[in-house]
């Protein structure tokens, strides 16, 4: 597992990018480290809490260094009660501080069910707007770990049907970086996902930038057909398109980010020019975020040159363990290439 | 926030404040049956001494967690009957602005920042912001109210498993009324004492007897003080009755017979005013006096509530995200 | 509340409808306890269990005379913590118990997330197919209470994500009858919801009848426009359908019943005839069964005459406490009406 | 399941199967460097006496669940390291057809009803089976394995409540390794010994000595048959300890100096096996023998695991829903 480099160092904290920041090359765990260390240092309201976030750098290791710069106050191991601990948080954000809590797996946020559904996004509603609720709670989702049908949920559409919450997904070290800034800038409860497939990706990252909120980001531009992805699905989906530009075929890339609040005019601007959708998601299609788009989008209004198409996880089967087939249920880019070049035919 | 506890407290106050939220409660009742106000509601009449009392325990700066049944809570807080009648009636002059209802009267500016309708959520939170005031240096206290029930929850369970491992100025207050909500505590729960929770976290439990505001007080300042001091948590049972059924629908047939009436005969009330005519402090008139004084001021409340409107949809939307 | 009727008296269970069989007239509330009665008959080893589920007929009275006929081992009252107790029936039902647990408010449904995620659904696959998990859960939701924020939500859509699991909606005294006894019947963890504002409804019950699993129900055809719905929506289809005719709209209306399996074949033929859809939902949007729908009949390639429409919760805003705001946000038979005449405009 | 309770327990048969959870695991780990078996597991080496000897206590019938760290159990149970090396390599003829994995070693015909990832899932999946099998008049009992950091999530609290509430005949058993993932015991948890969480749920709660097997037996055929006789629940805490890490990523740096060999100057095979020998039951060459012929056993189970195929995607449709 990664150790710390100069990056997880925490440097001289800034708040917006300074426009002549250089960016810096890391991995994707590297990048969320770095996103910690410099949102703590930046306030010392942040702190970072869950089970076993301190030692040895934390479970994924995006942790390292934290609980030497910061001490077990605010790198807080946490018992084992995921409900109770985000309770906390909830506690804490209300009289002035600004956790982040990690929940290890996706699929441990159902043990925090009630926090998460009747708590966090409804707080401020119930007391009348009287308080803010700055908590963010990254968790990390998704296949591709054989660690089987209970730690391999990616989660994150669960949480698009609760008004109070934000939803945002970190698909590369440069956006990991930048969402997890504005998660923890932000003064609502936002849920952050990580997927534990990309921790080892290389890319550039800008020290100190804090993604726009709410923005969905065109990872490549494209008049044919516009495919749209989150966390693992983005790299498959630009792989694809690749496959596709050696076809003829322009596809439009667009990493969706934010799923609360949803940007349908990004999309929406995209589809307006191609006339043709391809979801590709990692979860079952129903009640996603992938027919969440669809739906929306045809309601709006859209004039599908071709049926909008999905590669999704199958419908009615858990993660399977067994590797051959864990990596059969996943969208392959090769899956996305074609339900592209389907709607593009048809 | 009342007086600091460090001042002698105001018992004579106290005494108009459990009048009074015992006044504000058979209100809310009444409002039920013309219209007045819908949904349900969970009334504390019986219990008015231990929110009260413990209450009065608590310093500027400390804060509470409540529940559902929190109306004597937020009163005894000072959020005034009008707020809270005009919450419950879901207008715009409400603590929340109509849009939280008889279980979520909160007033952050008086250290209530929370009133939950699912059970045991309150606690963790009050842990929350306990470790907050502990890691913020501040020398402040969080207490938490919930009921027999809540117990069972794993929440409890947590909750108080982190204020131990952690050390945090926090108070765990057990309204035992020894019901859930049609069911006798031996149905749910294996013991009577629930102080003896404590006990697997290491911190001390202790039994009370809600009834008596003298008694609340004093532990829950022993329990707040101690907290404050670094000495981490306390549990405190205390022993008390709800007069009416769980909620609105509820006539509470399941009780045995004779029950009610044992317990109105230790009414936190009048032991308190019994107390007081005795001191000397009030006359034996005084107790009349101040109901009648005290059912003008709810009366007026209520119909002053009734005159605010109810809130337009616009004006709800900047209570859903801050910005 | 309601007092016990005849209805509420055990009869002589039948496994089928026999055919003959006359429909009583009962009320929603009725027409449960009449299937709980029946279904506990029918099989000691069905069981009611829950928070206060004995006493007094239970907190929505649905549960009337069962603790005085099948006693305290069989109408069990359970301490509050829906988590645990949801675990307990599972375990009951892998030794050859079929309980049927209650969650008394569907915004309770989360304070059990992880037996309702990643227990009951992946039991079974991840035994390899070694237990059947013969748990039903009845869940109470909805708005038009006056409950506030946090006892308002319908939630039948956060399981429509889960393979493993089977979500059902009851709207009337007869499917509440026999969906009930068809959820107790099958051999898999079944989630049925129950709507707080129905239970006063009066309708025919075919006694003993068990309903088709995963088979929704045309209430109403109709040629220029589909209305579908579930729950308390139900009702109000109809009604605006009832307006349309006297607009001289031909309005179908579908009761979709089953989220999980999903009836897309029925809702299909409709819309293949009006080529217009409007979904009815007391849910937001987002990641909701109207999504799924929209989506999915979209993706397969439904030749809309005009954009489907839909009639939803607000995006963005928790129930509301207050009467009127309450009122406004559920949609109305209007608003139902009026979407379904904007398809038909164009 | 092992032979009933009642017929004196075959001690030598302990030390085997002690002997074969050992050398199984380290086939594991063998087999992970090789890339055999992907992903994580959970290894329970040094913890083998509390697996066997609690097992051993059972009778046909009972059942018990355990957890992602339960190769112990299930081997104990008799699970074949063949049928158990299959599914930590996704083959078909794995317990669960290759999808369940290394944390899901489950055998209904052997008692072994589930094998859960989920801290505390558990405890009321056994007390639901006990609750059942009192139902059903059946003179069985159910076992719950689970770790020492399961004891600070509510599911815990919630399933003990319901198992003293209900009478359940029901055993829960703490595996003390005095680690959560990385977190020593007194970071998580404010006492030493976990027995005492059972004080306020008013059944009884016992330490034992989870490196001797004898102990471990004892204590828990106790458990088992009070439970049996109507006597209701009982909280056994072993304390033992894991010699390798969390899972198969964690050095466990975040040990001690000294510790892990003070654990393994006490380690539940030997002690076992030297006092098989003091008694004459095996000779001082045996356990190189039986460790010798358990090794080629373990090592021929392995090859044959990985004879059978992966499943195909059809195969696994109807472990989905069953008709
Ligand atoms: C998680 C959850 N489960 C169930 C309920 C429904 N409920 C509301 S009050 C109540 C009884 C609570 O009893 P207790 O804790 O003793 O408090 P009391 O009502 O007596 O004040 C129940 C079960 C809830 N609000 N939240
Ligand atoms: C609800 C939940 N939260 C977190 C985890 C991640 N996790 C897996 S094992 C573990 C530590 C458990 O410690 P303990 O109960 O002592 O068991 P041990 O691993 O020592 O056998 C944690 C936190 C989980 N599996 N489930
Ligand atoms: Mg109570
Ligand atoms: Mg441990």
């Amino acid at each position: 597992m990664s150790t710390p480099t100069e990056a997880t160092t925490p440097t001289e904290a800034t708040d917006r990018p300074a426009p002549g920041d250089v960016a810096v090359e890391l991995t994707y765990r590297e990048a969320i480290n770095a996103a910690l260390h410099d949102a703590m240092a930046a306030d010392d309201a942040v702190l970072l809490m869950g089970e076993d976030v301190g030692a040895d750098g934390g479970v994924f290791k995006t942790n390292a260094g934290l609980l030497e710069a910061f001490g077990p106050e605010r790198v807080r191991t946490t018992p084992i009660c995921e409900n109770g601990f985000l309770g906390v948080a909830l506690g804490m954000s209300l009289v002035g501080l600004r956790p982040i809590v990690e929940i290890m797996f996706a699929d441990f946020l159902p043990t925090a069910g009630d926090a998460l559904v009747n708590q966090l996004p409804k707080y401020r509603y119930m007391s009348g707007g009287q308080t803010a609720v700055p908590v963010t709670i990254r968790s990390i989702g998704g296949a591709t770990g054989r660690f089987g049908t209970q730690h391999s949920a990616t989660g994150e559409s669960w949480f698009m049907h609760l008004p109070g919450l934000r939803v945002v997904t970190a698909s590369s070290p440069g956006s990991a970086y930048s969402l997890l800034r504005a998660a923890v800038d932000d003064d609502n409860p936002t849920l952050y996902f990580e997927h534990k497939g990309l921790y080892g990706r290389k890319g550039p990252v800008q020290r100190g930038e804090i993604a726009e909120l709410g923005k969905a980001a065109v990872l490549r531009d494209g008049s044919d057909v516009t495919i749209v992805a989150t966390l693992l699905m983005v790299e498959r989906a630009l792989a694809a398109a690749e496959q596709l530009a050696s076809d003829g075929i322009d596809a439009a890339v667009i990493d969706l980010r934010w799923l609360r609040p949803l940007d349908l005019p990004t999309v929406r601007a995209s589809v307006d020019k191609t006339r043709r959708l391809v979801v590709a998601e990692e979860q079952v299609h129903a009640a996603g975020w992938g027919a969440t788009l669809v739906s929306q989008l045809t309601i709006d209004g859209v004039d599908w040159a071709s049926a909008p198409r999905r590669v999704s996880l199958p419908d009615d089967l858990p993660i399977p363990y067994t590797p051959p087939l864990e990596d059969e249920v996943l969208p392959s880019a090769d899956r996305i290439a074609e339900a592209a070049r389907a709607s593009v035919r048809g | 926030m009342t007086e600091p506890a460090s001042s002698p407290p105001d018992r004579l106050e106290w005494y108009q404040t459990m009048v009074r939220i015992r006044l504000f409660e058979e209100k809310v009742q009444e409002l039920f049956m013309t219209g007045q106000i819908q949904g349900t509601t969970h009334l504390c009449q019986g219990q008015e001494a231990v929110s009260v009392g413990a209450i009065a325990a608590m310093r500027p700066g400390d804060v509470q967690t409540n529940t559902y049944r929190g109306h004597g809570e937020a009163l005894a807080l000072g959020m005034t009957p009008e707020t809270a009648f005009a919450e419950l009636m879901g207008r715009s002059a409400g603590g929340s602005g109509g849009v939280g209802g008889s279980m979520h009267l909160i007033d952050f500016s008086k250290g209530n920042i929370g009133a939950n309708a699912i059970i045991g959520a309150g606690l963790p939170i009050a842990v929350g912001a306990a470790v907050a005031f502990q890691m913020q240096r501040k020398p402040n206290v969080a207490l938490s109210f919930f009921g027999d029930g809540a117990t069972n929850i794993g929440t409890f369970h947590e909750a108080m498993n982190m204020a131990a491992v952690w050390t945090a100025p926090v108070v765990f207050i057990i309204t035992n009324n020894l019901y859930g909500e049609y069911s006798p505590l031996r149905t749910t729960t294996p013991i009577d004492d629930l102080a003896r929770r404590a006990d697997p976290f290491g911190f001390p439990g202790a039994i009370v007897d809600g009834q008596d505001i003298d008694a609340v007080y004093a532990a829950t300042v022993d329990a707040v003080e101690r907290a404050r001091g670094g000495g981490g948590p306390t549990l405190l049972e205390m022993k008390t009755y709800r007069y009416r059924g769980h909620s609105r629908s509820d006539p509470a047939k399941y009780r045995p017979e004779g029950e009610l009436e044992r317990w109105k005969a230790r009414d936190p009330i009048d032991i308190l005013g019994q107390r007081l005519i005795a001191e000397g402090v009030i006359g034996p008139g005084d107790p009349t006096e101040i109901r009648n004084e005290t059912q003008a001021e709810i009366d007026a409340a209520a119909e002053r509530a009734a005159e605010s409107p109810y809130p337009t949809l616009e004006e709800t939307i900047p209570y859903v995200y801050a910005d």
